[in-house]
C-alpha cells in the first residue's frame, strides 16, 4: 500500500487525515484536476493507489506548498504529490495535460544533465515537438526573443564530469533501494 | 378633534416585570436613548402578576393606554409567567373591544434586559399609537380639556 | 432533629495524597480565583452554606466572559438577564468579600490553612466614594477602543466597563490617561463632585487566611491574528464570534444592529468558519462550545433579519449536549441556516465593496466560491492569560495546551490538597458545565472544612424593629441630584416641592447623591429624627440600589419591606433629556406613585423554618455514591437507596477510560467507601414508593425487596433528595443486532476487550457504526458518550492487532475537549472514519436479511431490547471469519466501483455503506460489528418522576430549573439531579455533576432554619374553593390542596412570582408586597392626580 | 561586505535583467557578491518531483562548492532557487549518508542561506537603502507579490510571516511609494507551467492581476524571476481572456531600489518587460 510507503520514505502519514478539504479549498489549480486533493488522501487512506497515481491531479500541483502550509494535521500534501509523481513518472499517462507536465519534468532534468544548467529555448522546442502544438505558442516566444529574454545557445558549466557522475551515482543508489 | 389630538398627551402605564422589562428600561437610561415621557412604569416582580383587574382598574382610572412588558418567549425568569400574562392580554383586549374601549390600548411586548433600545421603541411606538387613537373614552378630563380647547 | 450542619463535625474527606496536618484548626474561608460565572457559583454556594468567601478577580468587574455575550445557546436566554442578578447577588452577599481587579500574589501554606497575598490594583479612584454617576466619563478627553466591546466601539481612559457592570464603579487606565502620560489633565478630578479621584492611589496588598482555594480563572479566545489566511485586522469585515456576540448584543456598540464594520450596512450574507485556532497541529483539542455558540449566533441573526443568508463552514457538529441536537436540527429546518461541511482555506477581499470570497468543496462537486457580506471567525477558548503564572503560584502542571487537566476519576481536585479547579480552567467546556463544576468544587471545599463551617461566617445583627403597624404613615422622601445626571434634566426642587403636598409625607430632602456614604449614614439619623416610618427614594434604579437603602432602614430599626423607589434617572431625566419640563412634570408624577405606594406598605418579616439535615439520594450508581459521599463527608446523614443488589450501575461493564484508569476500581473503592462511612444508610433493593413534603421537610416511605420475598418498608425524614437513577445502554434490533453473533455493542465489546483481549488478535476487519438509537427521529438526542467510547476501543483494538482495518461509520465525530486528541490517536494508528447522513445509511446483512437502524418504532426501549440481550451470554465467539467467495476485502476495496451485489455472501456478514468523499458505495466483510449505541433512562423514570413532580424532557431525562443557571437544580424546590439522569455524560462528568448535586443540597441542609417569608404568596383558606388552578399554573409545584381541602402554598418553595395569584378565579391568594391594595392605589394616584 | 551569491539559470538567461539590477543595487550598497564560476542547475520546479535525492543533490552541489569559498551567508535572488537551497539543507540531516556517496563530502551545514529580498530587507541595508534614495518612487503605487516560494512552508523557510509577509512593503515605503495592501500576495501563480500548461497560468495570473489592479496598484514588486514572466508574459492573454485593461508593469524589486537610487530604466534592463513601466 502506497499509505505505507509514504510513511516509510517521506515520513507522512496521511491517515491523519479527517477531510476537512482545507487543502482542496485552497489550492489554486484544483479546478483543472479530476481528484481534489483530499479525494487522493482518501484513495490513499482506502488503498485505492491507482486512484492516485493515474490521477491527473498528482500533475497539475504546482508545489506551490498552499495546502501543505495549511493543513490542519500538518500533513505535507506537497511532498506527497511528489512522491506520488515520481510513482506515476513510471507509468503510462493517459491524460495529455498531465503528459505535457511530466515530460516537461524530463525534459528539464534532461538538460540539466547534458548542460549543467537550463536551457530553455531547447526546452521549448523539444516540448512543442513532444505536444505536437508548436505554433501554440510561437507569438509569446518570438517576442521574448526579439526582448533578448531567451538566449540562443545553451550555458555550459565547466566541469561536466561531475555533474553526470551525481546524476550517475544517484541512479546508483536509487536502483539499490527498489 | 383634530385639535385634541395634537395636544393630547397620553397617560400610559407599563407594568414591567423585574428581571428582563424593567432592567431593559434601566438599560435605555444608561444608554442615555429618548422616548417620549408619557410612559410610567409599575414594577412587578414577573410579568405574570399582572392581573386582568390590574389592567381595567387602570382604564378606569382614565389612563390612555396599557401594556404589559415581560421577558422574551421562553426565556422568564419565572418560566412561564410571560405566557400567562400574555393569554390575560388578549383576554382584556378582549373585553376592551367589546364596551368601547379598543383593544388597541393594550398590548403585551416581551424583551430582554439587554434590549434598551427595544424598550424605548416600544414606548415611542404605544404613545403614537394612542396619540393617534386620541383620549380613552373613558378619559373625562382629557376630553373636556379637548373641548374646552 | 439531628443537627449536624454546623458545629465540628468529623471530616471524613479522604484527600488526594493527604497532607493535611492533623491538629491544626481549619479556617473557614475559602479564595475563589477568578470572578466569571464560574467562580460567582462556587462563591455563592460557599457563602450560603456557612463560609467566609474572598472572590479575587482581575478585572475591575465581575461576570467573565459571558458578560460580553448576548444570548446564550441552547435556550436563548439573554445573557445580561440571567447574569445580573447573580452579579448583584454576589455583590451583595455578606458573606463574599469581592476583591475585583486584583490578582493572587503568592499562596503558602496547605490544605485547611492557607495564607494568601493578593494585589489589588490602583484604580486611582476612591470606590468608597465613587457612585459610579459617569460624569467623569463624559467629560475625560482620552477616547480609547472599547475593550468590552472588542475594539468595536470607543471608551475613555476614566470609565466603567458596562452599563451594568458589578461593582458599578469607575477605574482609570493609567497607560492611557492624559494625567499619566503627559501630567496634564485632571480633568475627571474636577468634574467629581465626590471627590472620587485619587491619583495617588497605590496597589494594595491583601492578606488573608483560607483554608480551601477555587481555581475559576477561565480563558481567552484565540487570536485570531495567528491565522492571517483569514485577514482577521485586516479585512474589516472579518470578525471574530466574541466580537458578532457584541454586534448582536442590544446593549453593544451598534445598539443590536447587526452591521458590518466597514460600511455599517446590514449584511445579507454571512459565512462563519469554525475551528479557528482548535482541531489543529498547534491546538490538538477541540473548543466544545464553538459549534453550538455559531448556530446561536446564525439563528440571532436570522432573528435579527430573516432575509440574511447563513452558511456554516464546519467539519463535524458538535451539538453533544442537552438539547443541542434539537437546537441544530432547527437551525436547519426551521432558520435554513446551511452547514458546508469544509474548512476553508482563505479569505479574500473584494477590494471595492469589501465583500468577502470563500472558496470551498462539498462533497463531489467542484470547487465553488461564495460571495458574502461578513465573515466570522469561530475563535477557539485557550487558555487564560494568567493561568499560567497562577498555576506556578501553586506548583501546578498545566497541560500540553496550557489547561489544567484533572484526574477524570477526581475532575475537580487539583494535584495540591486544598486546591480545586473549575471552568474552562480544566478544559473549554459551556456554561452549564462550567456552573456544575463550580457547584462541585464548592461541595469539595465544604466538606475540608466542615468542622469549620459557620465559624466566619457574618451575621449581621439590627437593631429591634420598631412597630409602625398601629401608625398613621409618615414617609421620608430623598430626592437625589445623582450629581448632574438628574439634576442638570429635572428640577429636584420642584419635584421635592411637589413631595411635601403629597398625603403621608412627613419628610422631604434633597441630597446630591443620595447614595453616597455620609448621606446613608445621615439617612439613618432622619429616620429616627423624624419618626419616619416609611421611605421614598427617588434617585436611580432599585435593582442596584435598593438594598443599600434597605440595610440603612434596618440599620435605623425599620422594616426594610417599608422602602419604595422613584427612578428618576434611569427612567426619567436620561432618557427625556431634551424636554426638562415634561421630565419634572414625570418625576413628580413617579414620585407621587410611590408615595401612594408606600402609603400602604406593610412589614414583612421573614421566619425561620426548622429543618431536616438528611438526605436522600436515589440510585447507587458512580453518580449517586459521589453525592452521597461528597453530602457524608460534609457531616450530613444520607440514606443511599439503589434498586439492585449491587452499587456502581452501569459502571460495573466498563473497563477502561481513556486516561487508563479502570471504572471497575473506581466503583469498588466507592463502594467500599459508602459502606463503611457510618453516616451513610444504604438500602440496596429497595424503591422509593412515597414522598411528600417540602424543602427541608420531606417525608419518604422507601419499599425494600426483603430475602425471604417479603419487603418491608421504611420511612425517612429529609431534607433533600437527589436523583441519580442513570441510564442504560440503548438495545434495539437495528442494524441486526441479536440476529449474529459477531454483531456487538460497544460495551459488549469492551467486555470482550477486558475478559480476554487476546481471542480478538485474529480479527482483521471491524466495522463500527455510530449513532446507533440515538439522533434518529424517536430519539433525537445525541448520546454524548458514544464517539469517545468507539474512538476508545478502536485503540484498543489496534492495540491488540496493530494491523487491524477499522472503519468507523459516523454522523459527526464528537470528540470534544481534550478527546479530540484520541480521535487524532485513532486516526494515526489507521482507524479510518467514513460519514454517513440519513439519505445514506449503513446497510446490514446477515443470514437473517438486511438491516438498517430500526428508528421508526414508537416505543421508548424495552420490548426489544430486554429479549436481545440473552445472546451474549452464549455467545460463542469465533476468531478468523470465513473468508466469503469470491472476492477478498481486500480487493473489493481496492479497484474502483466494485460494488457488486451480494446476496451471494450469505453466510458471511456484509456491511455496505456510501463513501461521500469518493463518491461510491463500499462493501465490507468484517470479522465484527460493533454498534455505538446510546443510552436511555432508567427503567420507571416516568414513575419516579410523577412521584417527585420533578418534569422530564420528551426523550425521558430529568429536567433542570434553568439550563443554563441552575444545572441541578429540580424545579421542585429541594430537588437536585445528577449523571445519566440528567443526560448522558462521561464518568468525570457524572462525578463532577454529582458533586455539585450535593454541594447546592448543602446549601439547604447546612442552615439552621430555612428563612421563609417575606414576598410570597398566600392563600385565604376561607376564599379558596379548591379549583385546583394554582396548582395547575405554578411553574414550581409549589401549591398543593391540604388535608383540610383548601391550597396550601409552602412559604420555603415558593418563589414568589404571583402567577398564581393573577389566575385564582376567587381572588383567594395574595402575594405580599405587591397586594393589590399596594398596587391599585399606585395606578390610580398617577392618574387621579391625587391619592 | 562580502556574501555569496547563486543567480541560477533563469537569472542568466530569461531574466537577465533581474541579475543586472540585483548586482547594480548590491554595489551601490557596498556589497561584494561573491559566485562561483560553474554552478549548476539546482533543479528548481522539476527535480523534486522526479527523485528524492536529485533534489538535494542539486542543491547541495553548489552548496558544497559554496562552503569552501568562504562567506558564510549565501542570497539567492530567485524564490524557486532559494527554496531548493533552503529544502535541501533542511533535509539534508535525513539523507547525509546517500549524499556523501554522492559528492564524497560532507557539509557542515553553517551556510546560512537567504533569500535576495530577506537580504536587502534586513534591518541596517534598509536603513542604508533609505539613506541613499534619490528618486523617491512617488508615483507608484506597488503592490508587492512574494509568490508561493518565498516564505512556504514555513517549516523550511523559518519564516515566521509566511501567511501575510509585509517585509517587502516595508522596502516600498522606505523608497517613496505606496505599498498597498491586498490579497494575493503569496498566491500562487503557476510557476513552471508557464511552458507546460499554460492555460492554468492565465487562469491563475488572471486572478492576481485583476486583484493587484482593483486595489489600485500600478506596479507589481516581484521576487522571483518565475512570477515576474508568468505575470508579464501572459498578461495580454489576461486582458483578452478577461476582457480587461491592466497594463500592469512587474517590476522587480532591485529595479525599484535601483529607480530610486536614481538609475536609469535601461541600466535596470526595464526594456526587457513585456509590459512597460510608463512613467
Ligand atoms: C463567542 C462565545 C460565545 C459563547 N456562547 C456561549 C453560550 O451561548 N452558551 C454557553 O453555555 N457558553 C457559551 N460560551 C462559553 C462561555 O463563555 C464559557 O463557558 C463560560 O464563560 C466559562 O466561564 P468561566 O467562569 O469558566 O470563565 P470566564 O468567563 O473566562 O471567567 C473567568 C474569570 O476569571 C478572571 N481571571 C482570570 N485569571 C485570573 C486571575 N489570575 N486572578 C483573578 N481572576 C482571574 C477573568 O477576568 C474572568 O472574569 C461562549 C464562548 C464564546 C467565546
Ligand atoms: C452504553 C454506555 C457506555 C458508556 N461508556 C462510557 C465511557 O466509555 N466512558 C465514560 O467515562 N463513561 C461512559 N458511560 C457513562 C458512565 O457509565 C456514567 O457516566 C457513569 O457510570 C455514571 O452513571 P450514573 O451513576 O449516573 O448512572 P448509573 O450507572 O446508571 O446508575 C444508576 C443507578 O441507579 C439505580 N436506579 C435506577 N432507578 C432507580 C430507582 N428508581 N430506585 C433506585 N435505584 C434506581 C440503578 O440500578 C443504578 O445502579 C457510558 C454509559 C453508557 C450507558
Ligand atoms: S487539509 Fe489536511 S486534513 Fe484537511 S483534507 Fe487536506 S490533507 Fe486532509
Ligand atoms: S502544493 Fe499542489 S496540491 Fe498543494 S495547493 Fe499547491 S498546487 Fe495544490
Ligand atoms: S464622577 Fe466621581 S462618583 Fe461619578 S463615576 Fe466618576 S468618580 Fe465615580
Ligand atoms: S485625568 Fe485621565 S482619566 Fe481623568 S479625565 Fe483626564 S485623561 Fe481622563
Ligand atoms: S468542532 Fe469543536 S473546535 Fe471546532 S467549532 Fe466545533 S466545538 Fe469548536
Ligand atoms: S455516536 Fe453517540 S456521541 Fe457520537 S454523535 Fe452519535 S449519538 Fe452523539
Ligand atoms: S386557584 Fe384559588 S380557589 Fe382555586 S384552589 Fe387555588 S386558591 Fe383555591
Ligand atoms: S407565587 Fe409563584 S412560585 Fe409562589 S406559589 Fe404562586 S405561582 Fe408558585
Amino acid at each position: 500500500m502506497l499509505a505505507q510507503e509514504i510513511k516509510k520514505d517521506i515520513g507522512e502519514n496521511i491517515y491523519k487525515c479527517y477531510q476537512c478539504i482545507k487543502c482542496t479549498s485552497g489550492c489554486p489549480t484544483v479546478y483543472a484536476m479530476d481528484l481534489s486533493i483530499n479525494q487522493i488522501m482518501r484513495a490513499l487512506q482506502l488503498g485505492k493507489d491507482d486512484l492516485a497515481l493515474k490521477s491527473k491531479t498528482i500533475w497539475l500541483c504546482t508545489s506551490c506548498w498552499t495546502c501543505a502550509t495549511r493543513c490542519p494535521q500538518g500533513i505535507d500534501i506537497t511532498s506527497v504529490m511528489d512522491f506520488l509523481r515520481m510513482r506515476a513518472a513510471k507509468m503510462e499517462i493517459r491524460d495529455q495535460q498531465a503528459a505535457t507536465i511530466a515530460g516537461f519534468n524530463q525534459i528539464f532534468l534532461d538538460s540539466v544533465r547534458s548542460h549543467g544548467r537550463i536551457f530553455e529555448l531547447g526546452m521549448i522546442i523539444k516540448l512543442k515537438m513532444m505536444t505536437r502544438k508548436i505554433f501554440q505558442d510561437l507569438g509569446l516566444g518570438l517576442r521574448m526573443i526579439l526582448k533578448g529574454k531567451i538566449p540562443f545557445a545553451p550555458q555550459r558549466v565547466g566541469h561536466m564530469r561531475e555533474v553526470r557522475s551525481m546524476f550517475r551515482r544517484i541512479r546508483e543508489i536509487e536502483g539499490r533501494k527498489v | 378633534m383634530n385639535q385634541i389630538t395634537e395636544d393630547f398627551e397620553p397617560q400610559i402605564v407599563a407594568f414591567c416585570c423585574r428581571y428582563c422589562a424593567y432592567a431593559a428600561a434601566d438599560l435605555a437610561g444608561s444608554s442615555r436613548i429618548q422616548y417620549p415621557p408619557n410612559v410610567k412604569i409599575v414594577l412587578l416582580p414577573c410579568s405574570g402578576k399582572v392581573d386582568e383587574l390590574y389592567l381595567l382598574k387602570a382604564f378606569e382610572a382614565e389612563a390612555d393606554g396599557v401594556y404589559v412588558a415581560g421577558c422574551l418567549e421562553g426565556t422568564c425568569h419565572f418560566l412561564t409567567g410571560n405566557l400567562r400574562a400574555k393569554k390575560r392580554v388578549q383576554y382584556v383586549k378582549s373585553l376592551l373591544d367589546e364596551v368601547g374601549i379598543g383593544g388597541e390600548r393594550l398590548e403585551m411586548y416581551n424583551l430582554s434586559s439587554a434590549e434598551g433600545q427595544r424598550f424605548a421603541e416600544i414606548a415611542r411606538e404605544m404613545t403614537e399609537r394612542i396619540r393617534a387613537l386620541g383620549p380613552s373614552p373613558l378619559n373625562q378630563r382629557k376630553s373636556k380639556e379637548g373641548a374646552i380647547k | 432533629m439531628n443537627f449536624s450542619g454546623y458545629g465540628t463535625v468529623r471530616n471524613f474527606s479522604e484527600m488526594k495524597g493527604t497532607e493535611l496536618k492533623e491538629s491544626s484548626e481549619k479556617t473557614g474561608a475559602v479564595l475563589v480565583v477568578g470572578g466569571g460565572i464560574a467562580g460567582m457559583q462556587a462563591s455563592l454556594d460557599l457563602a450560603d452554606s456557612g463560609f467566609k468567601v474572598y472572590l479575587a478577580e482581575k478585572s475591575p468587574f465581575i461576570g467573565g466572559k459571558m458578560t460580553q455575550l448576548d444570548k446564550t445557546f441552547p435556550t436563548n436566554d439573554c445573557a445580561t438577564c440571567i447574569l445580573t442578578p447573580r452579579m448583584v447577588d454576589v455583590a451583595e452577599n455578606k458573606n463574599i468579600e469581592l476583591l475585583v481587579y486584583s490578582e493572587v500574589e503568592e499562596i503558602k501554606g496547605y490544605g485547611g490553612n492557607f495564607d494568601v497575598k493578593i494585589r489589588q490594583k490602583a484604580t486611582y479612584v476612591d470606590w468608597s466614594k465613587c457612585t459610579g454617576c459617569e460624569e467623569c466619563v463624559s467629560k475625560c478627553p482620552a477616547k480609547i477602543d472599547d475593550e468590552f466591546n472588542q475594539g468595536l466601539g470607543r471608551t475613555k481612559a476614566i470609565s466603567l466597563p458596562f452599563p451594568q457592570a458589578v461593582p458599578k464603579k469607575v477605574t482609570i487606565k493609567r497607560e492611557f490617561c492624559h494625567f499619566f502620560l503627559k501630567g496634564k489633565c485632571r480633568v475627571c478630578e474636577k468634574v467629581c463632585q465626590l471627590g472620587a479621584i485619587d491619583f495617588d492611589d497605590q496597589d494594595q496588598i491583601i492578606e488573608r487566611k483560607v483554608g480551601a482555594i477555587i481555581l475559576a480563572p477561565g480563558y481567552e479566545v484565540y487570536d485570531a491574528h495567528h491565522s492571517p489566511e483569514f485577514g482577521f485586522g485586516r479585512y474589516p469585515n472579518v470578525v471574530t464570534s466574541l466580537q458578532f456576540e457584541r454586534l448582536l448584543s442590544a446593549a453593544g456598540p451598534t445598539g443590536g444592529h447587526v452591521q458590518r464594520p466597514s460600511d455599517s450596512q446590514k449584511p445579507k450574507r454571512i459565512a462563519f468558519l469554525q475551528c479557528v485556532g482548535s482541531r489543529d497541529q498547534d491546538h490538538g483539542y477541540c473548543s466544545s462550545v464553538c459549534c453550538m455558540y455559531a448556530t446561536k449566533e446564525a439563528i440571532l441573526a436570522k432573528e435579527h433579519d430573516p432575509d440574511v443568508d447563513v452558511d456554516i463552514y464546519i467539519m463535524d457538529m458538535r451539538a453533544f449536549g442537552k438539547g443541542y441536537d434539537d437546537y441544530y436540527n432547527r437551525a436547519v429546518e426551521e432558520y435554513g441556516i446551511r452547514y458546508i461541511r469544509c474548512r476553508p482555506s482563505a479569505i479574500k477581499e473584494i477590494p471595492q465593496s469589501k465583500n468577502l470570497l470563500i472558496k470551498y468543496q462539498e462533497g463531489r462537486e467542484g470547487l465553488r466560491t461564495e460571495e458574502y457580506d461578513l465573515a466570522i471567525l469561530s475563535v477557539g477558548l485557550g487558555p487564560g492569560s494568567s493561568s499560567l503564572s497562577l498555576s506556578q503560584k501553586l506548583d501546578l502542571q498545566l497541560n500540553e495546551y496550557g489547561f489544567y487537566q484533572s484526574d477524570p476519576f477526581q475532575p475537580l481536585l487539583s494535584d495540591k490538597p486544598g486546591v480545586y479547579v473549575c471552568g474552562v480552567f480544566t478544559e473549554p467546556k459551556d456554561i452549564p458545565e462550567s456552573v456544575i463544576q463550580a457547584s462541585g468544587c464548592a461541595a469539595l471545599a465544604a466538606g475540608l472544612l466542615a468542622e469549620a463551617r459557620g465559624s466566619l461566617v457574618l451575621e449581621k445583627t439590627y437593631p429591634p424593629e420598631k412597630d409602625v403597624s398601629a401608625e398613621e404613615p409618615r414617609i421620608g422622601v430623598f430626592v437625589c441630584h445623582c450629581g448632574s445626571n438628574i439634576a442638570g434634566v429635572v428640577d429636584v426642587n420642584q419635584v421635592a416641592e411637589y413631595a411635601r403636598s403629597l398625603p403621608g409625607v412627613a419628610y422631604v430632602e434633597t441630597d446630591l447623591f443620595t447614595c453616597a456614604q455620609d448621606t446613608v449614614l445621615e439617612m439613618r439619623e432622619k429616620i429616627k429624627e423624624h419618626n419616619l416610618n416609611r421611605i421614598v427614594v427617588s434617585a436611580c434604579t432599585p435593582l442596584t440600589h435598593a438594598p443599600l437603602f434597605q440595610e440603612t432602614m434596618q440599620e435605623a430599626g425599620l422594616n426594610p419591606y417599608l422602602f419604595e423607589m422613584a427612578n428618576i434617572r434611569n427612567q426619567c431625566s436620561w432618557v427625556h433629556a431634551r424636554e426638562p419640563e415634561k421630565a419634572t412634570e414625570k418625576a413628580k408624577e413617579l414620585v407621587r406613585m410611590s408615595v401612594a405606594r408606600a402609603a400602604h406598605l406593610e412589614p414583612l418579616t421573614k421566619f425561620p423554618m426548622p429543618l431536616n439535615h438528611d438526605a436522600l439520594v436515589v440510585g447507587g450508581g458512580i453518580s449517586g455514591m459521589t453525592a452521597s459521599l461528597a453530602l457524608a463527608d460534609q457531616g450530613f446523614e444520607v440514606y443511599l437507596v439503589e434498586r439492585e443488589g449491587r452499587l456502581g450501575g452501569i459502571a460495573n461493564r466498563l473497563h477502561y477510560v481513556f486516561e487508563n484508569q479502570d471504572p471497575g476500581e473506581l466503583v469498588t473503592s466507592l463502594a467500599r467507601k459508602v459502606e463503611e462511612h457510618p453516616r451513610i444508610h444504604l438500602y440496596l433493593h429497595t424503591e422509593l414508593k412515597k414522598f411528600s413534603g417540602f424543602v427541608g421537610n420531606f417525608r419518604s416511605i422507601l419499599s425494600r425487596r426483603t430475602d425471604d420475598g417479603a419487603g418491608e418498608e421504611i420511612e425517612v425524614e429529609h431534607g433533600a433528595i437527589i436523583v441519580a437513577t442513570g441510564g442504560q445502554e440503548y438495545l434495539g434490533p437495528d442494524y441486526g443486532y441479536s440476529r449474529d453473533v459477531r454483531i456487538l455493542t460497544q460495551l459488549e465489546l469492551e467486555e470482550k476487550i477486558a475478559s480476554n483481549g487476546s481471542v480478538l488478535q485474529g480479527i482483521k476487519d471491524v466495522v463500527m457504526i455510530q449513532c446507533v438509537g440515538s439522533r434518529t427521529k424517536v430519539r433525537p438526542y445525541c448520546s454524548r458518550i458514544c464517539c469517545g467510547e468507539a474512538v476508545k476501543n478502536a485503540l484498543r483494538l489496534k492495540e491488540i492487532n496493530p494491523e487491524a482495518r477499522i472503519f468507523v461509520l459516523y454522523k459527526d465525530i464528537r470528540t470534544y475537549g481534550f478527546m479530540e486528541k484520541y480521535y487524532t490517536e485513532a486516526r494515526e494508528k489507521g482507524v479510518i472514519f467514513v460519514r454517513y447522513d440519513d439519505e445514506h445509511l449503513p446497510e446490514v446483512i446477515v443470514a437473517g436479511g438486511r438491516f438498517g437502524p430500526k428508528s421508526g418504532s414508537n416505543e421508548h426501549q424495552r420490548e426489544t431490547e430486554k429479549q436481545a440481550a440473552p445472546h451474549t451470554q452464549d455467545m460463542a465467539f469465533s476468531v478468523g471469519q470465513p473468508e466469503p467467495t469470491g472476492h477478498s476485502t481486500a480487493a473489493t476495496m481496492q479497484g474502483r466501483g466494485e460494488t457488486s451485489a451480494s446476496e451471494q455472501y450469505w453466510d458471511s456478514l456484509t456491511v455496505r455503506f456510501y463513501e461521500p468523499i469518493l463518491d461510491e458505495m463500499l462493501e465490507l466483510h468484517p470479522d465484527l460489528l460493533v454498534l455505538s449505541t446510546g443510552v436511555v433512562p432508567s427503567e420507571g423514570y416516568e414513575e419516579l418522576s410523577r412521584l417527585l413532580k420533578a418534569p422530564i424532557t420528551q426523550d425521558g431525562f430529568f429536567l433542570e430549573a434553568h439550563v443554563k443557571l441552575r444545572p441541578v437544580d429540580v424545579a421542585f424546590e429541594g430537588i437536585f439531579l445528577c449523571g445519566l439522569s440528567h443526560y448522558p455524560k462521561y464518568i468525570h462528568e457524572s462525578i463532577a455533576q454529582a458533586q455539585a448535586a450535593a454541594g447546592r443540597a448543602a446549601t439547604i441542609l447546612s442552615k439552621k432554619f430555612l428563612e421563609v417569608g417575606g414576598a410570597i404568596a398566600e392563600v385565604d383558606s376561607e376564599k379558596c374553593v379548591a379549583c385546583l388552578t394554582c396548582v395547575r399554573v405554578c411553574p414550581y409545584y409549589v401549591p398543593i390542596i391540604n388535608v383540610e381541602g383548601v391550597a396550601q402554598i409552602d412559604p420555603a418553595a415558593c418563589q414568589g412570582c404571583g402567577i398564581c395569584t393573577a389566575e385564582c378565579p376567587v381572588r383567594a391568594i395574595s402575594l405580599r408586597h405587591y397586594l393589590d391594595e399596594q398596587i391599585i392605589p399606585k395606578v390610580e394616584s398617577l392618574l387621579a392626580g391625587v391619592v | 561586505m562580502k556574501v555569496g551569491y547563486y543567480p541560477g539559470c533563469t537569472l542568466n538567461s530569461t531574466a537577465e535583467e533581474y541579475n543586472i539590477s540585483a548586482r547594480k543595487v548590491c554595489a551601490s550598497l557596498g556589497i561584494e557578491l561573491v559566485e562561483i564560476s560553474d554552478w549548476t542547475c539546482c533543479g528548481a520546479s522539476a527535480a523534486h518531483a522526479a527523485s528524492h535525492l536529485m533534489a538535494v543533490a542539486l542543491p547541495l552541489k553548489n552548496l558544497l562548492a559554496y562552503q569552501k569559498l568562504g562567506p558564510d551567508t549565501l542570497v539567492l535572488p530567485c524564490a524557486a532557487c532559494y527554496s531548493r537551497f533552503k529544502a535541501a539543507a533542511y533535509l539534508y540531516p535525513a539523507h547525509e549518508e546517500e549524499m556523501e556517496e554522492i559528492f564524497r563530502e560532507k557539509y557542515d551545514q553553517a551556510l546560512e542561506i537567504r533569500s535576495l529580498l530577506n537580504f536587502l530587507t534586513g534591518e541596517e541595508l534598509l536603513r542604508s537603502i533609505k539613506e541613499r534614495v534619490k528618486e523617491p518612487l512617488t508615483y507608484l503605487r506597488v503592490v508587492a507579490y512574494y509568490g508561493c516560494l518565498l516564505t512556504r512552508p514555513p517549516r523550511i523557510t523559518g519564516e515566521e510571516q509566511y501567511e501575510y509577509p509585509t517585509f517587502m512593503e516595508e522596502l516600498i515605503g522606505e523608497l517613496g511609494a505606496e505599498p498597498l495592501d491586498w490579497s494575493y500576495k503569496t498566491e500562487c501563480c503557476g510557476m513552471s507551467f508557464s511552458l507546460s500548461a499554460p492555460e492554468l497560468v492565465i487562469k491563475l495570473c488572471g486572478d492576481i492581476l485583476r486583484n493587484a489592479k482593483d486595489v489600485g496598484a500600478n506596479v507589481i514588486a516581484v521576487a522571483c524571476p518565475l512570477c515576474q514572466a508568468n505575470l508579464d508574459t501572459r498578461q495580454r492573454e489576461v486582458e483578452k481572456r478577461y476582457q480587461v485593461n491592466l497594463d500592469l508593469p512587474i517590476l522587480y524589486f532591485t529595479q525599484l531600489i535601483g529607480l530610486a537610487l536614481g538609475m536609469t530604466p535601461a541600466e535596470l534592463g526595464l526594456r526587457k518587460h513585456l509590459v512597460p513601466l510608463r512613467v
